[in-house]
This record gives structure tokens, C-alpha cells and sequence, in this order.
């Protein structure tokens, strides 16, 4: 039989001004299994919790209502108390007489019959609360980071330097990213190379970091805490123990014409190599597509001139399951090439290029050792065109967004060029300047004022070669929108920033969800940046969208220390206001029948299949199954369940039914 | 109380643009791409990203000026613009109901009476016989815009090339011809 | 399969020599494309600019006696006449009341159900395959394929070819011999429809295109469209005024260049009725 | 022999199916559902204008289930009704063959379910006429005569579970009828308590019905609660453009949205 | 029926509808004391049996109210409520029940003044409709007497 308890609360005269209290108290002793009832001038007070606490003991209390302010003040220190009267926590249940009552009306009968109707659905749900237990998760203390570009590398070193174990997996067969690409770098015009290569090597030398390079995600089961990662170690056709980087190899290896990646296509590269100079790790892989014993079965130089023998063909791919108990996702961005733009010349006018090959034109170790020369015949280009907004925000082309990166690289490009040639002409046709960040708009102020850059606000219509020079058809709208013509030597296009390829595949495999431009969907776009819609997997930098690199590295510190902070117990609690699928004993096992209408619908990917199987290994039954590391509790599920099997503890539809008849009904 | 409760009665040319041809200016964010490879832009008055401004202005005075501008019947929808809008804008469906819109107000520009009156030869010929008739098309042209020396020199050499015929070609079914003109005439 | 052909007026008359090669060329593939029995004009530039509902009323005519005399595919050798037809499907199909209200005025059903192609599209298919065995002399010359406006755009109702750099028609003159140069001005707009009333404007624009064919060093233009081929034909003495230079390249029809591969001649094609001398041939 | 006995026949001579789900006359001549599981007997298998029953529902009753692989006579209704079984996991491709009928009467060949598929997709799926001429003539009344109409019929309803029955789409184990904690549907029959249930029938029912009409057939009181699905099915394409049951992995209308799904009274 | 207190009920999410009404409550702005709240977790949570058992037990009209578009606390669960509540708006309409009795809002945890608004409308619409009679009256009509009047 149940034993309620009401407790009142004046709150001052915040709530008796316009509530006779007194009355309600009266009521409230009234009705149904209500054992106690009491009124008080300040609930939340020490002596209030205590007139709480010894009535739960004094009373033999089996439920709670504090009628005071709203739940969303003081529901944690009344279910606190609660617990400290030694009954469960959830079994009290807050009135919300203040906000929702007193606070909005005006002193008067129908104010405190109201009040009245509140106490009483509260009293009638809470008979029909359960005494739930936290629900605890063990947490593998080791975290995933996939990708090792900038991001990656700060989430991984923050998350290393805080004690804990970090795999990082990349792609490629070095760390580094796009960052290592780059020249310089706005708005300060610092090296890159520079300011990067010490945290690469921090990475490898860092005791708490295992790298594993040439190495790709596989799959990923469990949830928060409790990931298994299938890590697959693409064959590198070398024992990295034994090789010791010296190089002969690359040197000595006879197929040499290899289109260069790391170079953009401008440099070329042999089969066995390393991507540049201050790769980490400095080992070299075999491109086993590329490379000649490969292909036609003959070759083997590099094993013969190999010093220490460390060159292995029969190498095989590696797969290996990791248990880490968080992941963070920096997998990083690509770019739109300029074959995305057949007015500009459908990728076939060699001298235009987009921002990544003149980041590599420009990069003192790039394949011009820092000259800018135009790739079509090596010649320093006297009028250069950089086209910003290159495919973004052109919903024509499929992307309607502002890649944010390209006005500041853009500025940028211009600087380094006219740095750097100094009779050139640079010309940028923008629609645009977005230069929000710190120094930034005067770093892009400083391009047009000091270095004499020619901003002309319109776009290009076509851009086309003639006599060896690309005519460029621009606009200038600013003057009334007058044709512009450029005759140029080369022409620049700042490209969209899009998702990587596979990122869409990733994201199915780490059942994390991704927006329809495929780049990765963060929980919520203003509150939880850093978090996905499945718990325990963060994101880092330009996975999610276009970012510069001191918005990667700030978003990658996030997600460590949202690492760091799961990390920072052993086990996970987490309120129990889940939801559930009833299960029964044999035959029945459960009222779902396994339609699983329910699984589109859950924003966390909470819903699972289980297959309830008979001795003999066939399955008998197929339902759903909330895991509870995952769901958060919206109860979106509960209220599409045809069936009624699926219900929300906290809001089961035993109590939301009771709430509405008793706020309905004078008992 | 919702936003979309507060739909105030537009009666701009922007909103008639809408609605006649479903090209809302609003969309057009001023790139200039349109205007940079629009093959008459340097002969027109607007460009078609500034007439594309001036409706999204929805100030009559703007309205006017695109009206009575040359830019309309310069146009030869070529659908360069349109091809290359980022925005999908379809400025040639837009540009013909101007043009439409600017001859029933009566505000055609007078720079463009050449052009209107080699429309209304070309849709005279077409009337009268169904097909084009093009001596009959230069004779009543010269007549509507009284160049009446214009292009003295080509006639001669298309006929001696047998390009051009002295009687025109009748449809069998004329009355047709007539009905759908008739039918079509506002 | 019924195939009709849709000449348009140009055909009957300014473009003659177009009209004679399409028939030549068909003849000599055994090819007997039935004319729409009493077809009317399209309408042209003339009509859209001035009247919506009439610029879609002519063509539906033509496509409802298409459909009446049973032609599935209809050829529009007129890059204009093809554009107006296949927009005034599109429209007619997009929007069925509009549908509705056309039907009401022309008094004729209109379904949609003939298939429009372009000359280019209608060499495909029925020339390109028996095209090897009759070609006697190869086309050996540099050529400027020049699309035009009205072959490729609007892209997204015509869905032929690729809107920039397009390459159906190079690939067909490849197929005769010739070598197709990288030209910049494949689609950019020679005037079109300012050829009387504005032959400044059509002299300057024909004239940049003339120009840059020249520059390549190719010896001819090839052409799809009667519009085209009279502005940078008929047009040249404004031309090479408005230029002040003596631009000779001759302005070839698709059609004639493939006649002549497969050995028919220069008269038969129409060449003779060119302003600008053809030398080659 | 007609073609579907005799499709019927091969394929349960050749242990493609053990049962062959269709259409016999009965004793008195009225056509009934027939399971026949021996070749002798397909000889019965019959088609005609009668055979409007939607046999889909007896692909997820256990007592046919368990017999092994089934062919089924399928006519539209019953071959959508097949499509969402399978999209909604209640039926495995694999353990059915479908014997299709076309329009006209005709076999058709259901090689698998992408031909099932595109023979869907051609053909009409909205509702039947004479169901469409009724949904306008009630959608044209007042609000109030609508109210009164269906207070009408509601108040025959015997809550004989018929129309549940007999639909395909209804295949829980447990109908939230049977709960009782909370009692979502009162047991005994009263106007309220009926429309209570009409109304959470056809919701549970919205963007899957495939307005095969069977529910209204069964009716033993002549309820057109067939009209309620359907007016959802034609919100449902109304809306979302979806027709229910045209292909496996369709996206179900109630557990899928799109961002900008529009409506005109949230405020 | 100038005495006629309507008794209305709140369905709303506790992110920000729920919040939108307390700050109501801190802001003081007062409104009419016919609506009662029922707090739910989201409005995906949201039952529409529960509507229907609401009218049953006497409600004269119902107001549902969540987050914005894009602001749900759990990122979809409003999307997902927008999709039932246009299936059961029309399934409604088509019944003859008449919707001006629910109100659909979205209030966000910053519209203190916008629930006190949408209540004090719902409230003054529902007075106006007068006491839902029509749908409570029908638990006592039953299959007996229907069958003797045919």
C-alpha cells in the first residue's frame, strides 16, 4: 500500500501570496494514500530537506511530493534528500506550484484549485514511479583517434598528456594532414611545416600514444565506454622493426613517374616511398598499385639494395581489435578539384590550379622549392587570378555552404605571391571578404592596402586559354556590374572544402550520423559541438565542417577533455530514465514483434536486434533492444511502439495516462 | 502568430516576376556571375544582375527603370546566365516576361524599336501565312522601323543564291493559324 | 518507328543549303524522313519575347500533328526550332494545367509522346553506324565545332551533351576525318535573333567567334544551326566591316561536311549558296 | 486448368512451396481462401472478380508460417501488403513466391521482388474509385455532419476485432487493445471508447495502409472504417509522397521526417 | 455559458516549452489559470491516445507544445511529433473532431511571453467553442440503443 508524502512549500511568500497553502494542504491529506502532508515556509531549506528526510523515516513514506518551485530548480536537491531518507531517489516527484501556478496567476479560488489539480497528478504519478537504480558502465580508459591531421594530433597528445592511452589510426602512411601541406599560414605567416613537425614527434615519442600509420577503422561495436575498433594495418611490405629509414630504397626504386599526393599532382614520386621529407613515421610503404614486382611479378630492387633487409613482400594486411572506451573522429576534409569546373576549364588548362597545389607551389619543400612557377611550362606568372567561392555557396553545384577557410587562404595566396613575385599583378575576384577571427580581417586589409592585391567583388563567368595566357571573364559588380577581362598567366581557384571520400562509410560504421553534404553531424549545434548523437564518440575539426586550424585545435582540445572527463571515473553513471523493451519468460518472450519501426526513429542509434535463440542455434524470436549505454531517453520510441512494448522509465505510460485522468478528475 | 501569418500583400514587379514565372530575385546574392558572361551585358544599360537588384529593391521608382530599360529587348536568351547562376535564377524566363509586361504598359525603351519592330514583322509574317516569310518579313520591317536602306545589299545576293522566296509558302489550314493567334491574343 | 522531320523555316528558305544537304545526306543512307504535313512556324524568338502563351502554341501545333500522323521521333535539324519545340514539351509536361489551357487554344489533343532530336543526335543514330563503310573521302581538315546556344542550353530541359565544352558534334567530325581543335567559343551566343535589328551586336559577337577559329588555325566552322550559320555566313561583309579584316573561314553545315565525306557534291550538299566561298571540298 | 493451379501445381511438385496460399469456391459456391499443400489439389485454385480478399494477413499467421515456403495468389493489394511485411521484417523474401495477378485477370511472372517492384510502381496506387467518390462526398460535408456521421457509425462498432482481423498491416502479437496497464482501450463497447479505437487503428495504420479495403469487408456491422486508412493513405502521399508497399526497404511515413516537412497549424 | 471555465491540458517537452513556462513564471506575466501542464521528456514522447483520453475525461481543449524546428533537445524527436500530429490532424478533420480544440505550438525555453500568449488564445478559443459535450456525451450512447433506432 502506498504511503505519500506531500510536502508544501511557501517559498517565502512566493507561492502563499497567491496559494492558499494551507488549503492545499488540507487537500492534499485528503486524498488517496496520501499519509502525510505538511506545509512549510522554505522547503528547500537545511530544516525544510530535514522535515523531508525524517517524514520518509517517521511516515514509512513509499513516494514524495514537493510542491514548490519547478523540477527543472529543484529536483536534484529534493531527490537527494529523498535519498538521504533512505528511500529511492526517483520516488519523488516535484509540483511545480511557483513558476507554473502561483508565479502566473492571481490570488484567487481558482489559483489554489489549481495548485490543488497539480498536487494531486503528482500524487497519483508518483504511486506509480519506480525505484530505479543508476545505471552503471564500466569505461575502458583508452581512446581512439582516427585521423592524424591536426586535429587528430591535438585531441590525441591533450588526451595523452591527461594519463591515458590513445590509438591514433591514419589514413596514410604519415601523420601530419593537410597542415603539413600548407606553405604558411594566416594571419601570422608562419612556417607550417614548422610549427606542426615538433607535435608529429611528439606524437610517436609520446609514451601513451600508439600510432598505427597506413591503418584504417574497420568497424566499431559497443558504446560509450565499451567500444570494440577493427583496425585494419594496410601492409606496408616492410618490417618497420628492422628498417631504419635511411632511404637507399626510395632513391634506387626504377618506377619514378608516379603522380606525387602529397605534391597535388605537380611532382612525382617511386613506388616505395615516404610522402615528404619529415613524414612520421619516417618509414617508407610500398604503393603495392604502383610498384612493378607487384604488377608484373619481377622487380625487387628495393630488397637488394635494403642495408638491414627489411623489405617484405609477402607482407600481409593486419586486423586487430582495440577496446577503447571514447573515440574521437578528425578524419579531417578534402577539397573540390578544378576538374568540378567546366567553365574554368574542365581540369584541362594545366594553369588552373586549386588552393592545395598553390599551397605546394609556394611551400619552400614543394616541387618549385618555393618558386611560383605556373605548371604548364614553368614559367613565373606576371597576372595571376585567384577565383574565391570556387564551387561554395553555389547551391547549382551541390553546395550551398560557405567553406569559411578559402577568403583567409585566399588573402593569403595573394600575400605569399606578391612576396614573392614581386612585378606580378595579383587579382581576386571575391563575392564576399569573411574574415571573422582574431587579426584576420586585417590580415586581409594588409593584402589589399600594403601589398597592393586587387579585390574585384564579382564572380567569373568562364576562363579560357588563348596564345598560351588564360582569359579570365569576370565582373566587377561594384561598378555597376561591368564586364571585367583578364588576360592571366594563371588562375587560382579557392575550391570548396568538402567531406573526405568514405566519410559517409565511416560514419555508417561508427553508426554516427553525418549531414547531407556527408561531413559529420555534431549532437547539437550550439551545446555539444564536440559530441555526436552517440555517446562517447566526439568529433575534431574539419570532419564536421569546413574549419581553420585554430578552430580545429581549440574543437580537438574540446573533445579531449570530454575524453578526459569520461575517463576521470571508472565507471559511467547515468540517470536510468531510459527506455525499455518489456521482455517476458518463454513463450512469449516479449509483445514486440520485431517490426523495428522504432530503429529509424531513435536520434542515438540506441536500438538493437536481439535474437532470442533456441537450444539448437535457431532463432526463435527477433525484438528490439534499447541499449542502455546509448539512449538518452526521449521516449520518441515509446510513443511509436504499436505494439506498447517499448516504455520510458520515468514516463512509462502507466504514469502519463494516471497524470492525465488525475488532473482531469476531483478524486 | 506563426511567421507565415505575416504575409504582407507584395505588388512589386519582383513579386509579379514570382508569381508570372516563378523567379523569386530574392535568391540572387549579387555575384555577377550572369552579368560576366552575358555576351550583350557591355551593350546594355543593366547588366541582368543589376536588373536582378533593382527588382529585389521592390521600389517602384527601379521598377520602372527596368521597364523602360534597353537591357530587356537586348537579351537574346542565349541562357548563358541561367546555365552558369549558382543560384538557378532563370533570368531568360524572367527577362521574357519583362519584355511582355514592359510593351503592354507601354514603356518599351525607344532604343529598342528596331527590335520590337522586327518581333512584330517576324509575328506578322507568321500570322499571315503560317510560316516565315522572309522577303515579306525585311519588307514589312523596313516599313515598321523605316531603316528602309538597311541591308539593301543582301536581298539581292540571297536570291541570286536562292535564299529567298518571292511567294510566300501557305499552310492548307490558315484558319487554324488564325484561331490559335486569335486565341492567344490578350 | 516513324521518323518526321520538322525543317522549320529557315530551311524552306534562307538556309535552303541546310535543307538540301539533311535530305542528300538522308537519301544517301536510305533514309526517308516524312516532313509534319502542314507544319507551321515554331514561333522563334519572336513570339516568347512578346507573347508566352503563342510561343508555346505554335510548337504544340507542330507536336500534336506530329502525334496525330503517328511520328515517334520527330528531327529538328533548326537548333531554334529544336530548342522551342523541347521547351514547350518540357513546359507543357511540367505544368498540366497549362497543358490544358494550350490544348484549348490550337482545339488539338497534345499527349507528348514524339521524341524530338537534334541533327547532331539524329547522326548518331542512324548515320554514325553505316558511316565507316561509305566514308570515300575523309573530311581532312582542321574544323571549330560550333554548338551555339540552342543545341546545349537550357541544359537542364534539353539534357544533351555537356553544357560547357561540349563534344558530340567533334566526335562526329572525328568520325569523317577531321580534326576538331580546341575552340573557346563552342557555346557562346553569335547574336542570334539581333541579326536585322541590331547587326552591330551580331557583327561584334559573330565576329569574336569568326576570330578565335581563325586564330586556332582551323579551316572551317561546322555548324548545327541555320541561325548561326547565317550570321557568320550572311553576315561576314558586316563582320569583317565592324572587325575592319578580312576573315575568309568558311561556315560548314554538320550535314555538308558529312556529304561530302561520303562523296556526294558540293552542289548536292548546297555549298554552292554559301557567301563565303567554301575552297574545300 | 487455369494458369494459377497450374503454376500452383508446378511449384509444390517441385518443393519450391510446401503451401500455396489462395482462392477456392466453396461448398455453397462462394469463394474462400484455400492452403492447399498437395499438387493433386491445386486443380481447385480458382480466380475471379469474387476473390477480393487480402490474403497477405495469413502470411504472418503462425499456423501457416510453420508449414514451410509459401506461394501466394497475389492480386495489387495483396503484393503491396507483401512489400510492407517484408520492409517491416515480418516476412523474409526468401520464403515466398508470389503468383501475381494482373489487372486483367492474367499470371503474372513474379520472378522476385525488384519485378514485384517495378510491376507496383506501374500500376494505380491510389485508392479505388468508389472508395475515392466516398472520401469526397464526406470530406465535403461540415465538420459537424462529419462528426455526426462517424458518431453514427461508431456507435454499431460491437468491437468484434474483425477489421483488426482481417488486416494484413495488423500482425502484433499484442494489440494495444490488450493492454491493460493503462486500459489505452476501454473493453466494453461505447461510442467513445469505439472511435477511441477506430482512431488509434487507423493512426497505427497511417502511411502503411495499402488500401485494400479488407477491414471494411469484414465488418460485420458495415462500418466503412476502411475510409479512415485510406484517408491517411492519401494524406500520407498528400504530405510525404509516399505510397506504402511499393518496394522492400521503403521509408516508413511514421518512423522517418524530413526537416522541412510542411504544416499549417503548429503556430 | 458566460460561467463556462474550460479546462484545458498541457502537453509539453521539458527542454523548452516546459522551461519557456517557467521563465513565464520568473517573468511574472500572468495568464488564465485553465491550463494544467503535464511535463514530458520530448514531444516525441507524446502519445496520441493520451489527446483522446484527455477529451474522455473531460478536457475542453489541449494545447501540445515543444521546441523549435532544429532546437529539439534530442535533435529529432519534434520532427518526429510534427509527422504524427499532421497524420492526426487530418485523421481528426476527417472524423468531424474539431482541431480548433488543439493547439500545436513550438515555445522555446526563451518565449516566456509567447506560452503566456498561446494559453491565454487557446483558452479564450476553447470558451468560445463552449464545453466539449459532443465528444464526452458519447460514453453513454452505446451499441443498444443505436441498433433499436435503425
Amino acid at each position: 500500500m502506498a504511503r505519500i508524502g506531500v510536502f508544501i512549500c511557501h517559498c517565502g511568500e512566493n507561492i502563499s501570496a497567491t496559494v492558499d497553502c494551507g488549503k492545499v494542504c488540507e487537500a492534499a491529506s485528503k486524498l488517496k494514500h496520501v499519509a502525510y502532508a505538511t506545509e512549510y515556509k522554505y522547503m528547500c531549506s537545511d530544516p525544510g530537506q530535514s522535515l523531508v528526510k525524517n517524514a520518509i523515516i517517521e511516515h514509512k513514506l513509499t513516494g514524495v511530493v514537493v510542491s514548490a518551485c519547478s523540477p527543472r530548480m529543484h529536483e536534484p536537491t529534493f531527490r537527494k534528500a529523498t535519498a538521504e531518507g533512505g528511500l529511492n531517489p526517483f520516488l519523488c516527484e516535484m509540483a511545480n506550484l511557483r513558476e507554473h501556478c502561483s508565479w502566473v496567476h492571481e490570488k484567487g479560488e481558482a489559483t489554489t484549485e489549481k495548485a490543488i489539480d497539480i498536487v494531486r497528478t503528482l500524487v497519483e504519478k508518483v504511486k506509480r514511479n519506480a525505484a530505479l537504480q543508476p545505471i552503471r558502465v564500466p569505461v575502458t580508459k583508452a581512446a581512439l583517434v582516427i585521423g592524424g591531421g591536426i586535429a587528430g594530433i591535438q585531441a590525441a597528445l591533450d588526451i595523452a598528456n591527461c594519463g591515458h592511452k590513445v590509438i591514433m589510426v591514419e589514413r596514410s602512411p604519415s601523420i601530419g594532414g593537410h597542415m603539413s601541406q600548407l606553405s604558411e599560414t594566416f594571419p601570422t605567416l608562419d612556417c607550417s611545416q614548422c610549427i606542426l613537425t615538433p607535435r608529429m614527434v611528439e606524437v610517436l615519442q609520446h609514451p601513451n600514444i600508439t600510432l598505427y600509420s597506413y591503418a584504417e577503422v574497420e568497424q566499431l561495436d559497443g558504446f560509450i565506454g565499451n567500444f570494440v575498433a577493427k583496425i585494419r594495418k594496410k601492409a606496408k611490405s616492410l618490417d618497420e622493426k628492422a628498417c631504419t629509414g635511411c632511404g637507399l630504397c626510395i632513391t634506387k626504386c626504377p618506377q619514378k613517374k608516379i603522380p606525387n599526393e602529397f605534391e597535388e599532382g605537380m611532382g612525382f614520386r617511386p613506388a616505395i616511398y615516404v610522402p615528404f621529407p619529415q613524414a612520421v613515421p619516417n618509414r617508407p610503404v610500398i604503393d603495392k598499385a604502383n610498384c612493378t614486382y607487384y604488377i608484373k611479378g619481377k622487380c625487387k630492387v628495393c630488397e637488394i639494395v635494403c642495408p638491414t633487409k627489411a623489405i617484405r613482400f609477402d607482407q600481409e594486411d593486419e586486423v586487430i581489435d582495440v577496446e577503447v572506451g571514447a573515440v574521437v573522429v578528425a578524419t579531417g576534409f578534402d577539397i573540390k578539384r578544378a576538374d568540378f569546373f567546366p567553365e574554368y576549364g574542365y581540369g584541362k588548362l594545366k594553369d588552373v590550379i586549386d588552393g592545395l597545389q598553390f599551397e605546394r607551389l609556394a611551400s619552400a619543400s614543394g616541387p618549385t622549392n618555393g618558386e611560383i612557377l605556373r605548371p604548364s611550362d614553368g614559367q613565373k606568372p606576371k597576372n595571376i587570378v585567384f577565383i574565391a567561392c570556387a564551387g561554395s555557396r553555389d547551391p547549382a553545384k551541390g553546395i550551398a555552404y560557405c567553406s569559411k577557410i578559402c577568403c583567409m587562404y585566399t588573402a593569403k595566396h595573394a600575400m605569399l605571391y606578391k612576396h614573392k613575385v614581386h612585378e606580378g599583378n595579383a587579382h581576386v575576384f571575391y563575392m564576399d571578404i569573411r574574415s571573422a577571427g582574431k587579426n584576420y580581417d586585417e590580415f586581409v586589409r594588409r593584402a589589399i592596402e600594403e601589398d597592393h592585391v586587387n579585390y574585384i567583388r564579382g564572380r567569373v563567368s568562364t576562363v579560357y586559354e588563348r596564345d598560351g595566357k588564360l582569359i579570365v571573364k569576370g565582373v566587377d559588380t561594384l561598378l555597376g556590374a561591368q564586364p571585367v577581362e583578364i588576360v592571366a598567366d594563371m588562375v587560382v581557384l579557392a575550391t570548396a572544402g568538402v567531406a573526405n571520400p568514405g566519410a559517409e562509410e565511416l560514419a555508417q560504421r561508427l553508426h554516427v550520423s553525418y549531414d547531407s553534404h556527408k561531413f559529420f553531424a555534431e549532437a547539437h549545434p550550439k551545446l555539444k559541438p564536440v559530441e555526436t548523437n552517440t555517446a562517447g564518440i566526439f568529433l575534431a575539426g574539419a570532419c564536421q565542417n569546413p574549419k581553420d586550424i585554430p578552430d580545429s585545435v581549440s574543437q580537438a582540445s574540446g573533445a579531449a577533455v570530454k575524453v578526459a572527463a569520461l575517463f576521470s571515473q571508472s565507471e559511467l553513471t547515468r540517470e536510468p530514465l531510459v527506455a525499455a523493451v518489456n521482455r517476458f519468460g518463454p513463450p512469449l518472450y516479449s509483445t514486440c514483434v520485431g517490426c523495428f519501426m522504432c530503429q529509424p526513429v531513435c536520434p542515438y542509434q540506441a536500438i538493437e536486434r536481439e535474437e532470442i535463440k533456441s537450444r539448437d542455434g535457431k532463432v526463435i524470436k527477433s525484438l528490439a533492444k534499447i541499449n542502455e549505454g546509448l539512449c538518452q531517453g526521449c521516449g520518441t520510441c515509446v510513443a511509436l511502439c504499436r505494439s506498447k512494448s517499448i516504455d520510458l522509465y520515468g514516463y512509462t505510460n502507466e504514469q502519463v495516462y494516471t497524470e492525465v485522468v488525475a488532473l482531469l478528475n476531483d478524486y | 502568430m506563426s511567421h507565415s501569418d505575416h504575409h504582407i500583400e507584395r505588388n512589386s514587379l519582383a513579386a509579379k516576376v514570382e508569381k508570372e514565372v516563378e523567379v523569386k530575385a530574392q535568391k540572387c546574392y549579387q555575384c555577377g556571375k550572369c552579368s560576366a558572361g552575358c555576351p550583350v551585358a557591355e551593350d546594355m544599360d543593366f547588366p541582368p544582375s543589376m536588373v536582378l537588384r533593382m527588382l529585389q529593391t521592390e521600389l517602384p521608382a527601379n521598377d520602372e527603370k527596368i521597364l523602360k530599360s534597353h537591357s530587356i529587348w537586348l537579351c537574346v536568351t542565349c541562357e548563358m546566365c541561367l546555365t552558369r547562376c549558382p543560384m538557378e535564377i532563370d533570368i531568360p524566363s524572367m527577362m521574357d516576361y519583362l519584355r511582355q509586361k514592359s510593351r503592354s504598359e507601354g514603356k518599351a525603351n525607344p532604343k529598342a524599336k528596331n527590335i520590337i519592330a522586327f518581333h512584330k514583322s517576324f509575328l506578322s509574317s507568321i500570322k499571315h501565312t503560317g510560316r516565315l516569310f522572309e522577303l515579306g518579313l525585311i519588307i514589312d520591317y523596313k516599313r515598321q522601323s523605316l531603316n528602309l536602306f538597311q541591308d539593301a545589299g543582301l536581298a539581292p545576293k540571297m536570291i541570286s543564291r536562292g535564299k529567298l522566296h518571292f511567294m510566300p509558302e501557305k499552310l492548307k489550314d490558315m484558319a487554324h493559324i488564325a484561331k490559335i493567334f486569335k486565341n492567344t491574343s490578350k | 518507328m516513324k521518323i518526321g522531320i520538322y525543317p522549320g523555316c529557315s530551311l524552306e528558305g534562307s538556309a535552303r543549303d541546310y535543307n538540301e544537304s539533311v535530305f542528300a545526306l538522308a537519301k544517301a543512307f536510305d533514309i526517308e524522313p516524312v516532313q509534319i504535313p502542314d507544319w507551321n512556324c515554331c514561333g522563334a524568338t519572336a513570339a516568347h519575347n512578346l507573347n508566352k502563351e503563342l510561343s508555346l502554341a505554335l510548337p504544340a501545333r507542330i507536336l500534336a500533328l506530329a502525334e496525330k500522323h503517328g511520328v515517334d521521333e520527330i528531327l529538328v535539324p533548326c537548333a531554334a526550332c529544336y530548342s522551342r519545340l523541347v521547351v514547350t514539351k518540357h513546359e507543357l509536361q511540367k505544368h498540366p494545367e497549362l497543358k490544358n489551357r494550350i490544348c484549348e487554344v490550337i482545339e488539338m489533343d497534345y499527349k507528348g509522346t514524339s521524341k524530338i532530336i537534334n541533327v547532331i543526335e539524329w547522326i548518331d543514330k542512324y548515320i554514325i553506324p553505316k558511316l565507316e563503310e561509305k566514308v570515300k573521302k575523309p573530311f581532312n581538315y582542321k574544323v571549330a565545332c560550333y554548338y551555339g546556344c540552342l543545341l546545349v542550353r537550357p541544359n537542364k530541359v534539353l539534357n544533351y551533351d555537356r553544357v560547357e565544352d561540349p563534344q558530340t558534334m567533334d566526335v562526329v567530325m572525328s568520325k569523317i576525318g577531321a580534326t576538331a581543335i580546341d575552340f573557346a567559343f563552342k557555346t557562346e551566343c553569335c547574336g542570334a535573333g539581333l541579326s536585322i535589328s541590331r547587326t552591330d551586336i551580331v557583327s561584334k559577337l559573330s565576329g569574336k567567334i569568326i576570330e578565335d577559329a581563325e586564330h586556332r588555325g582551323a579551316d572551317a566552322i561546322i555548324v548545327a544551326c541555320p541561325m548561326c550559320h547565317s550570321n557568320l555566313d550572311m553576315r561576314r561583309p558586316d563582320i569583317n566591316k565592324y572587325w575592319n579584316k578580312e576573315f575568309n573561314i568558311p561556315v560548314i553545315f554538320v550535314t555538308q561536311a558529312i556529304g561530302l565525306a561520303v562523296g556526294l557534291t558540293p552542289a548536292q550538299v548546297g555549298l554552292k549558296r554559301h557567301f563565303v566561298e567554301v575552297k574545300i571540298s | 486448368m487455369s494458369n494459377i493451379a497450374a503454376k500452383a501445381k508446378e511449384l509444390l511438385e517441385s518443393k519450391a512451396v510446401q503451401v500455396v496460399i489462395g482462392y477456392e469456391a466453396g461448398p455453397t459456391g462462394v469463394v474462400r481462401p484455400a492452403f492447399i499443400t498437395d499438387a493433386a489439389k491445386a486443380d481447385s485454385l480458382i480466380y475471379n472478380e469474387n476473390c477480393v480478399q487480402n490474403l497477405a494477413m495469413y502470411l504472418t499467421k503462425h499456423e501457416v508460417k510453420h508449414i514451410g515456403k509459401m506461394g501466394i495468389v497475389a492480386t495489387l493489394p495483396v503484393m503491396r501488403s507483401i512489400m510492407m511485411l517484408i520492409s517491416e521484417q515480418q516476412v523474409v523474401p526468401e520464403n515466398i513466391v508470389v503468383l501475381g495477378i494482373a489487372e486483367d485477370g492474367k499470371l503474372l511472372d513474379i520472378a522476385d521482388m525488384n519485378v514485384m517492384h517495378s510491376h507496383i510502381e506501374k500500376s494505380n496506387l491510389g485508392n479505388p474509385t468508389k472508395d475515392q467518390e466516398k472520401l469526397a462526398e464526406l470530406n465535403k460535408l461540415s465538420i459537424e455532419e462529419r462528426f455526426k456521421f462517424w458518431e453514427q457509425e461508431m456507435s454499431k462498432c460491437i468491437k468484434c476485432y474483425a477489421c483488426r482481423q482481417s488486416c494484413p498491416m495488423c500482425y502484433c502479437i499484442r494489440c494495444s487493445t490488450d493492454c491493460n496497464q493503462p486500459q489505452w482501450i476501454p473493453v466494453q463497447s461505447n461510442t467513445q471508447g469505439n472511435m477511441d479505437w477506430h482512431i488509434l487503428r487507423a493512426m497505427h495504420l497511417a502511411g502503411r495502409c495499402i488500401s485494400c479495403g479488407e477491414c471494411g469487408r469484414a465488418c460485420p456491422v458495415n462500418i466503412p472504417c476502411h475510409l479512415l486508412t485510406m484517408q491517411l493513405s492519401d494524406q500520407a502521399y498528400n504530405y510525404f509522397k509516399v505510397h506504402a508497399g511499393t518496394s522492400v526497404d521503403m521509408k516508413s511515413v511514421m518512423s522517418t521526417f524530413e526537416p522541412n516537412d510542411k504544416e499549417s497549424f503548429i503556430i | 455559458m458566460s460561467d463556462f471555465e474550460p479546462k484545458v491540458v498541457a502537453f509539453v517537452c521539458n527542454w523548452c516549452t516546459y522551461a519557456g513556462a517557467d521563465l513565464t513564471g520568473t517573468s511574472r506575466i500572468k495568464y488564465a489559470t485553465n491550463v494544467k501542464i503535464i511535463r514530458f521528456p520530448c514531444t516525441g514522447r507524446i502519445d496520441f491516445m493520451l489527446l483522446l483520453k484527455s477529451f474522455a475525461n473531460g478536457a475542453d481543449g489541449i494545447i501540445i507544445s515543444g521546441c523549435h524546428p532544429n532546437d529539439c533537445h534530442y535533435t529529432s524527436g519534434n520532427f518526429h511529433a510534427k509527422r504524427r500530429w499532421i497524420m492526426f490532424k487530418e485523421l481528426m478533420d476527417f472524423m468531424g473532431i474539431d482541431m480548433k480544440r488543439i493547439t500545436y505550438s513550438w515555445v522555446s525555453a526563451a518565449e516566456g511571453a509567447r506560452w503566456a500568449e498561446v494559453v491565454n488564445t487557446t483558452v479564450a478559443r476553447v470558451r468560445e467553442l463552449g464545453p466539449y459535450v459532443s465528444y464526452q456525451k458519447m460514453v453513454n450512447t452505446h451499441i443498444e440503443e443505436e441498433v433499436t433506432n435503425e
